[in-house]
């Protein structure tokens, strides 16, 4: 590997951050990957240590503590830890547009969100999602309370695939909708802002009020590397690529034709005309915070500028 | 019923894979009626013996029958030496055991309490062993034989525990209940006198595993003023002898 | 009356202890020294169960229930009716021993994908981890209770003829069951977290269900309610099992 | 050799059903009765695990082992220190056995971020779960063990003067040796579970992390190969400590 | 060592709360250097004097005393009733086990054996309890006794599953045990032979719980000819008189 092959001068005076990750390593996480693996870090005189949740709040509650400087979490979760006085900061947005939406198979008849009246809909326990399916089918014109709901846990994949609900939310373009392609259901998708749910940033990246007061100037050094990452893999995505799958593949067989798919539908969401990327804006934070509101998920409004700021330069 | 045990032979295996050879070409008859009693020192393989007629033990060789039939579970009623009352059942449970496990028998309380009542232990029907002496476990243990009511009853020391006194009203007690039913008895005592008195022949084990046969000169009836008669002590006086000559 | 009074004289102690800590975490929480979000102050836990107790107690707690009860009983007769046959059969035992074993080492979130394909989100797919979870503790405590009979009395019984089923009902039963219960303590509380794990798998109701949707909202009082209702059932359902104990084997402390 | 000779031949029974229901799957699977990921054909399982068998025994299966090392020992030691500690005073009884018990009726996945807190994510959090799962059936069978001994054999060694160390050394320990085993072997089993179920509180090797990191893919065959490994080793600990037990119970078969 | 009860009461209660007194006002004293025998009817609390003695139970009223001490645990060495050999052990380890347990006290394993020898039971040194038949348990029970080393030696029916000559060549051993290490010995038996040959004194425990002491007139030391001798005899038929009238 390159590890290291220029200012590594300084390498033992590295500063050391910990970045806690969404979920297990996969496409998303290309950049981050890609930058330890080629120094960027280091070259920005950080040490970055990757580690993965047991669950999807998790780093959301532990970049609140402190436990970890950086966490990778979902904008409206973000939104919604406000109004649990949980105190983190969103300093970035590595995807832009939503992933979540809604998923059946083709042959279930289903053409738009009303269609899932006398429905079952699978969902991962929380009630955004619950409420992403409700905005949905009001939006087209249904009546929410004739979906059925059911928490389906871990088994998003195999509570469609073996036709136990007959459709899924909080399952991603990027993931289950390519997983599920390729095993041979024909699914379709409809995204969730076409009906009344605001346009949001799935994935950012957050810190703890507290750290962010500590360690303003390191995260601004590691978002410049985690830039140059992601540049590198939007440029070449079948070598970054290749880092993540190296770096995980003494340990695991990572489906390298999935993650490609993944990756290439990841890429167009990553990046906005005009924008650097990871650059936020109020009106999308907004947008999610008055959403909450009105589907009752949150009690207050509260100022969207408490919640973000932008670490890069416009 | 008659017992017959011809040629049997009997061995322990230890771990170790050593032979203990218990019973040697045993030859013994117990016939239809008759009250014999096994003398013998200790270890000579007494219990070993009745734990065969049971059918508890195989033996390697020779055969063993009651009535020329080849001897099964179930045929005879056997008290071990050590009581093994059931610490979790009450007395009254206790010996009423063989009403629910073997066929066709049935034990009514009344029968049951009657029966304690003789051994003197109808007050503690409800107690549960660990409450009794152990002379009263041992008689509660003996009335459990005895409500099996088989015809063959194989007594190893049932009345081991007991004082002099309650020893001799069981004996007179299990000597009209033998008689009244026509069992035939195998007993397994210590007590050379017991010996005399109760038995129509005693059987004296020898530690070479030899078997020598006595037979005891009394009348019956047995009567209780015989527990002291002259001729009962000079017959366990004569016995006494040929035990000191033959234990050896 | 009196056994409650004796229950809380006994137990004073702990109650007290416990009263002290719950006030420590209390004033930690308040101090801000642990954040509210991953350990909440007991006062609010006890305002989140009292502010949401209908549905907590009959549609969570009541389903729970329902599918413990269920797995349990399943455990108990198929636990103890294996055991007794793994007693019975040498066969059986070598052969279902194993297969009893392997069904153990398996994590059963591995298999959740399985359990869907076979029972869907009915209430049989909780009952399958329930059970699963609880089984072994059972077969294990029955069958090494069943065969710590003291042979002397086995002996005893078969000289009386005793066909095998006497044998075990009066004889391997009543030896068996101290061990039997020491299994059976360790079960109903396995059982009890079985019920929620099974409602991770997919489901719309339960204690399970509600404390991981409460964790989904991020709200950590919702989640030690669902717990602390979890707790209280277990006790609960722990100490019933000793007093059966207690009850059954009345005869050793005589 | 003679003993693999004499298991072979009392687990012949077991191997061919085994055999038995494998081929049958096998054929299910390549029939596509059942789609391959939800369960996949062992023979696929086989080749999984033999393409990977590197990174599968030395990365993930040494380290949940490693985890369940420390984790049970400290359970096995824990566990009867507690239940020792527990027979020889009342007081700690009525103050530890609701504690344990509450410890044991809270579902751990609910907990994660505590643990995460407490313990970050080294390899303690992973031996948290692990003793928090395995010391329960201890502490169950060494106190009901302790318990059950006889009051007679109690009488005759104070009669000789016997201090308490010495009756719990020569008497109620080896009265509580069938009983404890019987815990220990629940709970061997449970810590294996354990320590994959700890790995999926954050981790990053491990053979609960592969499997569940594999589940998350719809890699069934990384799943069962995880699955397979864990089974082996859970029936080879079970197997050691049954060894164990006849080993120190040999005087009751004699 | 001088052993005094005074007016020592014990009741068991049961579940019920039913209290059974069991003894009742006991006075009895044993003194340094005695032999006493106990005798008296099944269940009439001899067991229980003996655990009273050792500090097992308390009495409910009047004091035990050794030497005017309050007796306390690990006073006086006792052998239940019941062989109580612990079944995972080995016959030797089952007798060295007061060595085990008592402050100050070595027993070296030859000397175990060498007693072991003294009962036969050389060659079942390495058996578990369970392969031991009832006579030669009782012997390693009572071996176990002898090997606490007290001075004051309580044995509840030590021969009772022996043979007749086993029985008596342990009653000369004892005896001679006895009288080399100056001991007092409180012994229960049935065997009113026993009885009289081993004692200088008898007491006779009746059902009313009262107590009655009979002196045994026989020269000391007691030799083994004497176990025949009519003098014995004659005692013991006195003795046995005795019984029948005050057991009633
Ligand atoms: N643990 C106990 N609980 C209740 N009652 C008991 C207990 N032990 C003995 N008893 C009662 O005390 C009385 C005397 O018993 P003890 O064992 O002292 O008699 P014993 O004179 O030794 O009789 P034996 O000659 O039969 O051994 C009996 O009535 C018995 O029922
Ligand atoms: N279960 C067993 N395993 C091994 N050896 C045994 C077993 N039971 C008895 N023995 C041996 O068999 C021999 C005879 O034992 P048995 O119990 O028949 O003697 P016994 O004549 O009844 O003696 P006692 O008068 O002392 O009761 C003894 O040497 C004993 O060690
Ligand atoms: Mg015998
Ligand atoms: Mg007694």
């Amino acid at each position: 590997s390159q590890k290291g092959n220029s200012g590594s001068a300084k390498g033992n005076e590295l500063e050391n951050l910990t970045i806690m990750l969404d979920w297990y390593p996969n496409a998303v996480h290309s950049s981050i990957y890609y930058a330890k693996e080629k120094g960027f870090f280091e070259d920005e005189g950080l040490n970055v240590t990757i580690e993965m949740p047991a669950e999807t709040n998790d780093p959301l509650k532990l970049a609140a503590t402190g436990k970890v400087d950086l966490a990778i979490s979902y904008q409206m979760q973000v939104a919604l830890s406000r109004s649990e006085n949980i105190p983190v900061v969103s300093l970035a947005t590595l995807v832009r547009h939503s992933l979540n939406g809604i998923m059946f198979k083709k042959e279930s008849g289903i053409l738009s969100p009303k269609d899932l009246e006398y429905k079952k809909v699978g969902y991962a326990s929380s009630s955004i999602s619950e409420a992403v399916v409700e905005t949905m089918i009001k939006a087209d014109g249904g009546d929410p309370s004739k979906v059925k709901m059911v928490d389906v846990g871990w088994n998003l994949m195999p509570a469609i695939a073996t036709d136990n609900v007959d459709a899924l939310t909080s399952a991603y373009s990027n993931h289950e909708f390519v997983i599920l392609n390729k095993e041979g259901h024909d699914m379709v998708m409809i995204p969730p802002s076409e009906y009344g749910v605001p346009e949001n940033y799935e994935l950012i990246l957050v810190t703890g009020e507290d750290t962010l007061k500590k360690k303003k100037a390191s995260f601004e050094k590691f978002w410049r590397a985690l830039a140059k990452g992601q540049e590198a893999v939007n440029e070449n995505p079948e070598e970054a690529l290749q880092v993540l799958l190296d770096h995980e593949n003494d340990s695991f067989p990572l489906d390298k034709e999935i993650e490609m798919q993944s990756l290439e539908v990841l890429l167009p969401l990553m990046y906005a005309e005009n924008l650097p990327f990871g650059y936020q804006e109020e009106g999308s934070w907004n947008g999610v915070i008055d959403w909450l509101f009105d589907v009752g998920i949150i009690q207050e409004k509260f100022d969207a500028t408490e919640v973000y700021k932008n670490i890069m330069p416009k | 019923m008659t017992l017959e045990l011809k040629d049997v032979c009997y061995s322990f295996v230890n771990e170790k894979k050593e032979r203990n050879q218990v019973v040697a070409g045993l030859n013994l008859t117990v016939c239809q009626g008759e009250f014999v009693s096994m003398i013998g020192k200790s270890g000579t393989g007494k219990s070993t013996i009745l734990r065969l007629i049971t059918g508890l033990l195989h033996p390697e060789k020779g055969t063993i029958s009651v009535n020329g039939k080849s001897v099964e579970l179930g045929d005879v009623g056997y008290m071990p030496q050590r009581d093994l009352l059931l610490p979790w059942r009450t007395i009254i449970d206790n010996i009423m055991i063989a009403g629910e496990v073997q066929k066709g028998l049935t034990i009514t309380k009344e029968k049951a309490r009657g029966w304690l009542d003789r051994v003197g232990l109808l007050e503690y029907e409800n107690a549960l062993p660990k409450e009794l002496s152990g002379g009263m476990r041992q008689r509660a243990a003996f009335v459990r034989t005895l409500l099996t009511g088989k015809e063959i009853l194989l007594l190893d020391e049932p009345f081991g525990a007991l004082d002099a006194l309650t020893k001799k009203e069981m004996q007179t007690w299990l000597l009209s209940i033998w008689q009244e039913l026509d069992q035939t008895v195998l007993f397994i005592t210590h007590d050379l006198e017991e010996a005399v008195y109760m038995s129509d022949r005693i059987v004296l084990l020898s530690s070479n595993r030899s078997l020598e046969e006595i037979s005891v000169d009394l009348p019956r009836p047995r009567t209780k003023e015989m527990q002291h008669s002259t001729e009962l002590v000079r017959q366990r006086q004569e016995l006494e002898k040929k035990i000191a000559y033959d234990y050896g | 009356m009196i056994m409650v009074k004796k229950w809380l004289q006994s137990y004073a102690l702990f109650t007290a202890s416990a009263c002290i800590v719950l006030l420590v975490v209390e004033l930690i929480v308040r101090q801000g020294i642990v954040p509210a979000y991953i350990i909440p102050a007991p006062s609010n836990v006890v305002i989140a169960i009292y502010s949401n107790w209908k549905p907590l107690i009959f549609i969570h707690l009541s389903a729970t229930m329902l599918e413990f009860g269920i797995g349990f009983t399943i455990s108990v007769i198929g636990g103890t009716g294996l055991a007794v046959s793994m007693f019975f059969s040498k066969t059986i035992e070598k052969l279902m021993y194993p297969a009893v074993l392997i069904s153990q080492t398996i994590p059963i979130i591995a298999l959740s994908p399985i359990f869907v394909l076979w029972f869907g989100y009915t209430i049989w797919s909780k009952v399958a981890v329930t059970v699963l979870i609880s089984f072994f503790p059972i077969v294990v405590g029955t069958f090494d209770g069943l065969r710590s009979t003291d042979k002397e009395y086995v002996e005893l019984f078969r000289s009386m003829g005793a066909k095998k089923q006497h044998l075990f009902q009066k004889l391997h039963f009543p030896t068996a069951l101290p061990s039997f219960f020491s299994g059976l303590k360790i079960a109903i509380v396995s059982a009890l977290i079985g019920a929620t794990i099974g409602e991770w798998l997919g489901a719309s109701e339960g204690l399970g269900y509600y404390s991981r949707r409460m964790s989904g909202d991020l709200n950590s009082e919702g989640v030690f309610a669902a717990i602390t209702l979890l707790s209280i059932v277990g006790m609960i359902l722990f100490g019933f099992v000793s007093l059966l104990e207690r009850r059954f084997l009345k005869w050793k402390n005589v």
